[in-house]
C-alpha cells in the first residue's frame, strides 16, 4: 500500500499528464476535445493506449499509467463522468496487483 | 515586529462545494459551523495579514516546473482557477511587500523557494477561506508546498520551513498582527481506489499527537505513516509547517469527523500562541 | 559509484553566435579555438553522463513561477528555444533517472529544488556544449540556478548546491563516469547601460581567487563585488556550485580575455578533479 | 552602481515582463505585434506609458521601468532594434539619477 503508482513521473505518465493538463487548463481545449477528440488527441505524440484510455473515460486504465491523481481527478469532473461511475472504476483496483507499486 | 493572532489549520476539499449533497445536511450543517467558528475565532485576533499555507492541486504548476516551495508575491489574486470547481469568483488581496520580505529572507536562510507575482488560486486556498468567511481585502501571502506529486519536500523540512516563517514574521516590521492558516488534509485519497475510505485511526494518532509536547514523534509519525492515510494526507506537511511557526505552542482541535462520502477526514484546529 | 571525470568552468553569451563579426576574426578564433581544447579535454575523460550547470535566460521560466534551482528530469531535451538565436536546432538526450535520482537525494538533503520534466534548453547550456563540440547524444542533467532575476539564491547556497552534487555524484551507481560543466559569467552587463564595459579587474581578482586555496574568501568575493561587475556576472553562482563540486580540487583557468564588443569577460577553465 | 534596477519586482515591472515575454514566447504573437502594435498591447491591461515605450522602441525608458534586462535584450533582438540603436540608447543613461538605483 502507497499512495502514489509513481515516486518519480515516468515519461509515459508525463506525456498522459500533459494531455490532461493542458485540456482543462488551456483555452477552447476542452471545447476542440468535446467536439473532436481523435482530433484534439492528435496533437499530441501520445501511444496509442495511453490516447485509447482517455477518449475511452478507462478511469481505471488512466490510473494504472501512472497519471497524477490530482489531473486524473480534475479530469473526470471536467469531462463529467459520473462520480459513482469514476469511484466504482477506481474502486474495481483494489485487489489489482499492479495497484500502488509507488 | 509583528505579533501572530492565531495559527489554524483546516482540512479542504473541493467535495464540498461540488457535491454538497452527498453527505445528510445535518451533518454538512454541522462542518460548515465548524468552519465559521474558525472564522470567528480568526477575525477576532484581528489581523492585519494572512499568511495561507497550501498547495497547488496542479494548477498553477505542471511538471514542466513544479516548484517544493512556492511564495507568493502578487497584488491580488483571483480564484478559483477550477473551471469545474462550483464557487463564486473572487479576487483576494496580497500582501505584495511581506511576500517580497519572507522571500528574500528565505533565500538568505538556505531555503530555495520559487515566487510567482501571478498566480489563480484554486479550492485548496479558497475553500477554506470562503467557509470560513475571510473578508477577501484581509491582504494575503500565499505559501505553496508541493504535496501533490513526488517527489516532495520531507515533513522535516516543511516543519523547518514553518520555524524559518514563524521567526522571520516576528522580525517584520511591516503588519502588526498576521495570522496563520494552513490548509490540506488529513486523511483523504484522490482519485485512488481508496478514494472515500478515510483513516481515522491515522487520524486520531495524529491529531493526538499534534496536541501533545513530541514535536520529532509527530514528525515521524506523518512521515512513516502517510502512506496508510491516502495521497490527500499528504497535504498535512502545511501542518507540519504551521506546527514549526508555533515553535511549541499547544494545540488543540476544534473539530473532526471522517467523512467517507466526501472522501476526506476533516480537522479544524489552532495553536495556542 | 560514480567517477567524476572533469569538472569545467566556461562563460557563454548569445552574442558570439548572434554577433560573431563584432570582434576581428583573430580573437574569434582564438575563443573558440579555447572552447575547442575545452572540449577535447572533456571528451578524453570519455564521460558517461554530463552535468550541465547554467540558467535559464527567462525563457523556460517567468515570474509566475520562477525556481531558484530547477533539476532537469527529461528523457530529452530540445534547444534553443530563442527564436532569434543563431544556432542550428538540437536534441540533447537526457539522463532521466540520474536527474530523478538527484531530485530526490537533493529533498532528502535539505535543498527546495523544483524539478522539470520539459524544457528547451538556451543559449546558456546550448552555446558552450555547441562550441566545445559535446556530442549531443552524450546523456545530459541540466541543474539550473536563478542568475538572472533577484531575489537569487546566495553565492554560499549555490556553493552548497555544488557540495551536495558532488557528493551525490559520488554515491550513484546509475552511471561509472560523470562531467561538470559550469557554464555563465564571468564579468558582464546585459542590456544595462555599462553593457560592453567589462570589468577586467573583477575577473583577474575572481580566477586568481578561483585558483588559491581559500575557498570563503572566493565566495566572500563573489557575493560583496559581484554588483562590480554587472548583471551577467551574477552567472558565477555556477561557478561556485562547481567549486562546491570540486570539493577542495584545485582550479586553473585556461583562457581568459574581457572582449568588451561581445560584452563579456570570456573565462574557461578547471578543476583538477 | 548595482546590478539591478529593481532588487524585487515591482507591479508595473512585471506587468512590462509579461508583454515582453509574451510576445517572444507565445505562438503567433511576434507576427501580432509586428502587424498591430496598439491592438496586441491593449490585449494587456498596461499603463499608458509602459505601452508608449514598447511601441517607440525607447529601450532607455524600458531599462528604466525596472523591466527585466534578459527580457529587455531578447526583444532588443527580436523586434530587430539596431545593435548600435539599443546600445547607445542604455549608454545614454549612463549618469542617469535613475540608472541602478537597486
Ligand atoms: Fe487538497
Ligand atoms: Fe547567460
Amino acid at each position: 500500500m502507497a499512495n502514489w503508482q509513481e515516486m518519480m513521473p515516468s515519461t509515459r505518465a508525463y506525456m498522459m499528464n500533459k494531455v490532461l493538463y493542458e485540456l482543462h487548463h488551456k483555452p477552447d481545449h476542452l471545447e476542440a476535445y468535446n467536439d473532436d477528440a481523435d482530433a484534439y488527441l492528435a496533437r499530441f505524440a501520445l501511444p496509442q493506449d495511453l490516447a485509447d484510455c482517455i477518449k475511452g473515460n478507462d478511469v481505471a486504465q488512466m490510473y494504472l499509467s501512472g497519471v497524477n491523481p490530482y489531473l486524473l481527478r480534475a479530469h473526470c469532473i471536467g469531462v463529467k463522468i459520473p462520480e459513482d461511475v469514476s469511484l466504482a472504476a477506481l474502486r474495481s483496483l483494489l485487489n489489482h496487483e499492479g495497484y500502488n507499486n509507488g | 515586529m509583528a505579533e501572530i493572532t492565531g495559527i489554524y489549520t483546516a482540512s479542504h476539499t473541493p467535495v464540498m462545494l461540488n457535491f454538497p449533497d452527498r453527505i445528510p445536511a445535518a451533518l454538512r450543517e454541522e462542518i460548515f459551523a465548524a468552519y465559521r467558528a474558525m472564522g470567528d475565532d480568526f477575525m477576532a485576533g484581528k489581523p492585519d495579514a494572512l499568511i495561507v499555507l497550501s498547495n497547488d492541486h496542479l494548477h498553477n504548476f505542471f511538471l514542466d516546473n513544479f516548484p517544493a516551495f512556492c511564495f507568493g508575491c502578487a497584488e491580488s489574486y483571483e480564484s478559483p482557477i477550477e473551471h469545474w470547481l462550483h464557487a463564486k469568483r473572487r479576487t483576494f488581496a496580497g500582501d505584495q511587500a511581506f511576500g517580497a520580505y519572507l522571500l528574500q529572507n528565505a533565500l538568505q536562510s538556505d531555503f530555495d523557494p520559487a515566487f510567482s507575482m501571478e498566480m489563480v488560486l484554486d479550492h485548496g486556498s479558497l475553500t477554506p477561506l470562503e467557509l470560513a468567511g475571510i473578508d477577501p481585502d484581509l491582504p494575503i501571502v500565499p505559501i505553496l508546498i508541493n504535496c501533490v506529486q513526488p517527489p516532495m519536500p520531507t515533513m522535516r523540512r516543511s516543519y523547518d520551513l514553518g520555524r524559518y516563517l514563524g521567526k522571520a514574521i516576528a522580525d517584520y516590521a511591516g503588519v502588526e498582527r498576521v495570522a496563520i492558516l494552513a490548509t490540506g488534509g488529513i486523511s483523504h485519497d484522490i482519485a485512488t481506489p481508496r478514494m472515500g475510505m478515510v483513516n481515522e485511526e491515522f487520524d486520531q494518532t495524529f491529531l493526538s499527537l499534534m496536541e501533545g509536547d513530541d514535536i520529532d514523534a509527530t514528525i515521524r509519525y506523518a512521515t512513516d505513516f502517510v502512506h496508510t492515510a491516502g495521497n490527500g494526507c499528504e497535504e498535512i506537511r502545511m501542518w507540519m509547517a504551521a506546527m514549526g511557526a508555533a515553535n511549541g505552542a499547544k494545540y488543540h482541535r476544534t473539530y473532526y469527523r471522517a467523512v467517507n462520502d466526501w472522501y476526506t477526514g476533516i480537522g479544524i484546529g489552532r495553536f495556542e500562541v
